[in-house]
């Protein structure tokens, strides 16, 4: 038990990123990236030491007590959580630009290359003998936006009939073999394993599984998806009491720069900045239909709706 | 004659038995647990021997390594001194609720990691009632070191004491008596004679605990948050670059943890070996 | 009343008792006793009425089946194969022997997650074994049975380490006498000996059985983790943390505590029994 | 007294493992304290020795009371049932062990272990372990580790128990001598009559937590002092019509005798010379060898008694009838016995060839 | 012959525990297999009964060779000087076991099991399991379930070893009265020459792995074959000179003697009326009681021997002087044993009063 001031008088300052599985990658080259800048800036050096996981295990973690100065979650949800246990100053959300999203992303299909099953739109999953992997959005945030991609496909196809709705749902998920807990569990089911013929995923995970086996998986986009928001957030008490608020602020902040931006796109998230999206349009579809949370009023509510014990999702399994 | 034929039947019958057992055996080891170590060295390698090299020797992992043997050396250290000195209470002396004593050592063996995780979190957390204390001296538990340690030492606790209860206590009291009768200090007593009759029933418990507290994954998982190069054990350090995609450089990290756990059971077929031939 | 004190302050021979004793209580209190008396103090937030709300919902008991269900087939299993592979190390002489012994503790070595990893990796239907099933269109992998697997790979030790000693020790002199009255080997074995190594295989069996209910790691990434089907206790858990309903999780890890504690006790009980007939 | 136990009572769990139990032992004396299995011996020594708390009552030696007194501090040497030798030492260090703790320094160690090893007949194996001696070797070094401090006191509890038939009986005269030759008083524990009556200068008895009696092997082998001393001590046989045979009158509330071999002469028709009206008439049911004489069951009126007869007599069968004269027999009730001599052979006058 | 061994040899690594081994026994003889530890009486033991193979020799029960029959074939029963007594069954379900092996139905097993356990005395016992039971109740056990398949030849192992003192001489005359009841051709082990002598009605002394004698008690008593039988066969004590002895002459190539307690006759002053030439003069060294009689030690010529004396005779004093007669004593050298007697016994006329 030593006492914990991060920014020592040698001119080092040292913040942690609590942040979700599949931005590791990104992370890994923006702390380089911005390292960089704070040093010149500063000349301060900056060490960030990152903490990836399943979204909602990480804002747990951070709640129960892991120190992080800034937390970059894979949905609004998962921080209001930590903004709940009274770690992060309400109004978080309008504290930086685009509802502190910096980078957005959606939800898409990976199939196995020559796609047998004939997979184009969310309707094809629910037919007999596909073969569906997704995580479970009772442990993993980006199941969440898979499921909610699905229900808004189903919502607009059977103009917002609740049980047509449901039916849809509850087909797609008897569809299901493996329902890992993790976005990436899911990913490696489908990839590693060989399990099912179409793996839902985020966009930024299917592009990723391209490069890593190139010619073995395509992505089909389908024709509705979901805007998906992941939020980043200082949180104010650790960074209070640790000093940090400065840098973890900067490195938020950062994130928008064109710098952070185009990182990101590389990563194959989208950027929120319109122009540095465009320069990416060769890679994303940026004619996809995307619905956002705000369709489904909120994550509160939607979480409260659909994920929560006795919600629709438990509804479809008791059935 | 036909008596003869009769007894090398039997004996025929006790070969194919000795047979049959055998490959059973064997066929058991070899798929429970023969194979998945295989299967994990060839993946280890799948990405050839440089990829193999760099993943092992990549800073993460070294920091990985240094933290479990850290945990590793502490939850030996510490079971091994309240092993000696539980064991020393329960088999030298009668005392009411031995018995239930006895059971909440056994507990960690039957307590899922996950709750065992989660309880050192109700603890010591945010949440945890400890919290208070703790944030008032500014001490951080779990998402620290100290977590992983404690964690390590919970999930392997009953290791040593459990190997050397059933020794000490099939040899009696009677030669400790014998010394305190002499006039003997404890501390002689249990240096000259009881030491050296558990000594390698100790050595086997501490090669198990070295082994388990190696390859703890689920309660520290709970409590490490995961922070790179600063709480992640060699086991969840796998379990990130087998999340990082990189399937090869995970199964080549995992194979540091089946060379260490080779090694120490080579050691404990050693240590056995001695003990078999020290008893007599 | 000066009397009464010095009977009170029973002398013990061996010097150490205090002292040992003290250090016994004071760790197990503070690494089992204190923390575990965390999860009682937190499910305490619940009524009574709440509490068997929640451990007996659908979701949440048929995790229960599902653990339980696996366990048991797993240290069953365990237990037949546990007796083949001690009575193998103890009687038999053959090549390979000291190697054979010294694998026995594998499981308790590798990680869990590593060994969860490796398994789903053998047992999937594209795995060499997974794939040999896969043809006669068997499912391992994502499966009760690939579950019942992983938790055989990771109960076998607690078996064989608890029966190899019994037999190690067992006189000779008894199978003797059973052969002397006409007995032949598998009578022997079932009559005479087997009752004899049955407590410790009973409490290789317990071991094995909790184990197996609470394990998580080698577990959940060969379990399908498909509601009502593939669902273990652990994972429910896991993911009533995640919603942060530590109530809930708590509430279902006492009921998983109480049944761990309830068969190591059962055991113990069984151990003393079974010492009382033979001594 | 050298040491003395008064009313001691120890109770283990429901069950009185000494019950009121008092006796004193003067100094310099060889005791044995004998008694069936499970009579509280071992209890009893183990008190002597502070390895036990009495639940109540006063244990003396050399006149100071010891029970607060620790085990360690009470300058007793134990010999353990199954020695207890220590397992990781060799015979030397075994028996230095005590001198040790004492500081002594290493000369005075040496040949204080090695005058004992001289002693004990085992010079050249002072580097061996327990486990490369046989039992009557062990048995040697317990004895000698327990010695070297120069106890006050030696106390053994069945140090013959675990050592076989024959070697067993050359120890017990080796040990009563070395005992006799240290000259330190000692008490033995035994289950075995044979061993106490030839080792023991005394005897206490006990019983279900109780002392019997105490004395001499040859008192309590005269005058057993209650019924279940009569019996546990001597071979004998219960006669339960004892009134009916010539010589012997009912005594008041007694209704059984015991009599023992030599208690009876069987004789060969004609060889009875004297107290020919003692005698009664008996035939013989069966003769076996016994080591140096041979052992003959008779019966007499329907009851059987054996008796012994020298090998170097006339030789009898069975089938033949003889004369059984029977000198005496203990009579006896719950909880006193009493000798009983065959008052025909006073009345009968004596007839001189 | 039932039983017959020929030219047995069995070697465990380099030690041989039979050496040429061979005897045969007759159909429902009691024979005792005597001799001490380690002699390999257990290992011929084992052999008959299949449990051990010979390196060599054959094997005849009721003519037939058995050397390649096994164990669970040859219809013997067996009692392990342990008993072991299957510990999980109680006693009704240890006898029976063999019986069920043999496909006996319930009701025969039921009555052939109560009436064995009858016949050893344990009714109302049958649902005890072993550790509830004494050791003479185990060893009873033992005894009946190794006799319930009714098998040829009862083999036993020590049966005695394991029980204490007291029970174990009641114990000897049960099982023989037993073995004789049933008419079961049997062999025991024993090194306790005492139980041999009293039980067997023949007795085979091995020694080293070779057997030295076999015949009667009184025969191996009264005329050992080797030196080894002399002495080891009841108490003696050696004589290095004992041609100094009145009445005894050196015989060519024997120089050391054997002689017993009861050869020799120990007599105050004035009290031998006969044989006085014959008798030397001795000094008494020690007196003991041994149960019923006196152990006294004499010195002759400065030669230590021992004699016993009755308790009904005048008693003596250590230090007195005394007429020691010596009737006869046993000269031998490497392999052969004399019994010579006191020739000035023959000599010397008697007188007499
Ligand atoms: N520590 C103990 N706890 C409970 N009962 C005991 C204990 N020690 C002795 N006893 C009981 O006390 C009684 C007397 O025991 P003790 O050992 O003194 O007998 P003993 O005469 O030495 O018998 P043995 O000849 O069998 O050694 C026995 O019934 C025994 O079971
Ligand atoms: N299985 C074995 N392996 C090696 N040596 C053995 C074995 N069994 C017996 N021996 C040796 O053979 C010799 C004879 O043994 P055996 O058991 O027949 O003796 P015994 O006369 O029965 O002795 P005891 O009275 O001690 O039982 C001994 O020296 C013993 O050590
Ligand atoms: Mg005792
Ligand atoms: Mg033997
Ligand atoms: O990282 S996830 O929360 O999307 O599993």
């Amino acid at each position: 038990g030593c006492k914990k001031n991060s920014s020592s008088s040698d001119g080092s300052v040292e913040i942690t990123n609590v942040s979700y599985d599949p931005t590791r990658e990104f992370y890994e080259e923006y702390n380089v990236e911005f390292a960089k800048y704070w040093k010149d800036k500063t000349g301060q050096e900056v060490t960030v030491t990152q903490s990836h996981g399943g979204s909602g295990k990480q804002a747990r973690s951070v709640i129960e007590g892991n120190e992080a100065d800034v937390v970059t979650l894979a949905l609004a949800h998962d921080i209001t959580a930590i903004e709940e246990a009274g770690l992060i100053e309400e109004g978080w959300i309008n504290e930086f630009e685009k509802n502190s999203s910096p980078y957005t992303s959606t939800i898409v299909f990976l199939v196995r290359k020559g796609n047998d099953k004939d997979i184009k739109d969310w309707s094809d999953l629910i037919k007999d003998g596909v073969n569906v992997i997704t995580p479970n959005p009772k442990t993993s945030g980006g199941a969440c936006w898979n499921f909610l991609s699905a229900w808004a496909y189903a919502k607009n196809q059977y103009n917002g009939d609740e049980t047509q709705i449901k039916d849809f749902v509850t087909k797609l998920y008897k569809n299901v073999s493996v329902l890992d807990s993790g976005a990436r569990g899911a990913t490696t089911t489908f990839v590693e394993n060989g399990q099912g013929d179409v793996l839902i995923a985020w966009e930024n995970e299917a592009y990723l599984t391209l490069d890593e086996h190139p010619d073995e998986f395509e992505i089909v986009t389908p024709s509705i998806s979901i805007l998906a928001e992941p939020s980043v957030a200082i949180v104010d008490s650790v960074a209070k009491k640790r000093g940090t608020e400065e840098v973890a602020k900067e490195y938020l902040t950062y994130l928008y720069s064109d710098v952070g931006q185009r990182l990101a796109g590389e990563n194959y998230y989208r950027p929120t900045n319109t122009d540095i999206l465009k320069e990416f349009s060769d890679v994303f579809n940026l004619d996809l239909n995307m619905v956002s949370i705000d369709d489904f009023g909120g994550w509160n509510e939607a979480y409260e709706v659909y994920f929560q014990d006795g919600g629709i999702f438990d509804q479809i399994y008791t059935q | 004659m036909s008596i003869k034929q009769d007894s090398v039947d039997l004996k025929k019958g006790a070969k194919i038995t000795k047979t049959v057992l055998i490959t059973v055996s064997l066929l058991f080891v070899i798929i429970m647990l023969v194979i998945p170590m295989l299967i994990l060295i060839v993946y280890a390698f799948k990405d050839g021997f440089t990829k193999y090299i760099e993943a092992i020797t990549d800073t993460y992992t070294i920091k990985a390594l240094r933290l479990t043997i850290i945990a590793t050396i502490t939850a030996v250290a510490i079971n091994t001194f309240f092993g000696l000195f539980a064991a020393w209470a329960v088999t030298k002396f009668y005392f009411k609720g031995k018995q239930l004593l006895l059971t909440l050592i056994d507990i960690p063996f039957a307590v899922s990691p996950v709750i065992a995780g989660l309880i050192f979190i109700l603890t010591f957390g945010r949440i945890g009632w400890a919290h208070g204390f703790l944030e008032a001296h500014d001490i951080q538990i779990v998402f620290a070191v100290p977590g992983v340690i404690i964690a390590t030492i919970f999930v392997t606790f009953p290791f040593i004491s459990r190997e050397i209860i059933p020794v000490l206590n099939a040899q009696g009291k009677d030669e400790e008596e014998a010394a305190a009768l002499m006039g003997a200090s404890g501390f002689r007593i249990f240096r000259k004679i009881t030491l050296p009759h558990m000594k390698w029933a100790l050595l086997y418990g501490i090669v198990l605990c070295s082994a388990r507290a190696m390859g703890e994954f689920g309660a520290v998982s709970v409590l490490s948050g995961h922070l790179r190069g600063k709480t992640n054990t060699l086991p969840l350090h796998v379990e990130i670059i087998y999340n990082e995609f990189k399937l090869s450089a995970a199964f080549a990290v995992s194979s540091i943890l089946v060379v260490l756990a080779v090694i120490i059971l080579i050691l404990r077929n050693i240590v056995e070996y001695k003990a078999k031939k020290g008893g007599r | 009343m000066e009397y009464k004190l010095k009977r009170i302050k029973r002398r013990r021979v061996i010097p150490g008792f205090p002292l040992s004793m003290g250090i016994t209580l004071a760790m197990v209190s503070m690494i089992v006793l204190i923390p575990m008396a965390s999860i009682i103090i937190c499910a305490s937030d619940l009524s009574l009425q709440e509490f068997i709300q929640i451990v007996t919902a659908k979701d949440v008991v048929s995790g229960y089946v599902v653990s339980f269900s696996c366990a048991l087939i797993a240290a069953i299993i365990n237990c037949i194969f546990g007796v083949i592979l001690a009575w193998v190390l103890v009687r038999y002489e053959f090549p390979g022997k000291r190697f054979l012994d010294g694998l026995i503790e594998l499981p308790f070595a590798l990680p869990t997650a590593v060994a969860g990893i490796s398994l789903t990796a053998l047992y999937s239907d594209q795995g060499w074994i997974g794939g040999i099933f896969a043809k006669f269109g068997i499912k391992i992998a994502y499966t009760k049975v690939g579950i019942t697997i992983a938790m055989i790979f990771i109960g076998i030790p607690f078996v064989v380490r608890a029966i190899q000693p019994v037999l190690e020790k067992f006189d000779p002199q008894y199978e003797e006498a059973a052969s002397m009255l006409g007995a032949n080997g598998s009578r022997t074995f079932f009559r005479v000996i087997f009752p004899e190594i049955l407590p410790a295989m009973l409490t290789g069996f317990g071991l094995a059985l909790a184990r197996g209910i609470g394990e998580y790691g080698s577990v959940v990434f060969i379990a399908g983790n498909i509601p009502y089907k593939t669902q273990i206790a652990p994972l429910l858990i896991m993911s009533k943390l995640e919603q942060l309903k530590y109530t809930d999780a708590t509430a279902i890890a006492l009921v998983m505590l109480v049944v761990s504690f309830l068969i190591l006790l059962l055991l113990n009980i069984i151990q003393v029994h079974a010492t009382k007939r033979t001594t | 007294m050298y040491v003395e136990l008064k009313n001691i009572t120890k109770t283990f769990q429901d069950y009185k493992a000494s019950d009121n139990v008092s006796f004193g032992i003067e100094k310099g004396k060889l005791i044995g304290l004998l008694g069936p299995s499970g009579s509280g011996k071992t209890t009893i020594l183990r008190m002597i020795a502070g390895l036990e708390q009495p639940d109540s009552g006063d244990i003396f030696i050399n006149g100071e009371r010891v029970n607060d007194i620790p085990a360690s501090k009470r300058g007793i040497g134990f010999v353990f049932q199954s020695y207890a030798l220590f397992r990781y030492m060799d015979v030397f260090d075994n028996i230095a062990f005590g001198l040790e703790i004492q500081k002594k320094n290493k000369k005075e160690i040496k040949d204080r272990v090695l005058e004992l090893i001289k002693l004990i007949g085992l010079e050249g194996l002072e580097h061996r372990y327990p486990n490369q001696l046989s039992g009557g070797q062990r048995q040697r070094v317990a004895f000698a580790r327990a010695l070297a401090p120069n106890p006050q006191l030696l106390l053994l509890d069945e140090p013959f128990a675990a050592i076989d038939a024959k070697v067993r009986q050359e120890l017990r005269s080796w040990l009563k001598e070395m005992i006799s030759r240290v000259g330190i008083t000692s008490i033995f524990v035994t289950h075995d009559q044979d061993e106490a009556i030839e080792v023991a200068d005394e005897i206490i008895i006990t019983n279900q937590g109780r002392v019997d009696q105490m004395g001499s092997p040859l008192e309590i082998y005269k005058k057993p002092g209650t019924p279940f001393v009569a019996q546990f001590i001597g071979q004998s046989s219960i006669v339960e019509d004892y009134s009916s045979l010539v010589g012997f009158d009912k005594v008041e509330s007694m209704n059984q005798a015991i009599i023992r071999p030599e208690f009876i002469r069987i004789a060969k028709r004609g060889e009875l010379k004297q107290y020919l009206s003692a005698a009664e008439e008996g035939v013989v049911e069966s003769i076996a060898f016994r080591g140096n004489n041979l052992e003959v069951k008779v019966q007499v009126n329907g009851q059987n008694f054996t008796a012994t007869r020298s090998l170097e007599k006339e030789s009898i069968q069975v089938g033949e009838e003889v004369d059984v004269l029977i000198y005496r027999l203990y009579v006896f009730d719950e909880d006193r016995t009493y000798l009983l001599e065959n008052k025909a052979m006073k009345d009968d006058n004596p007839v001189f060839i």
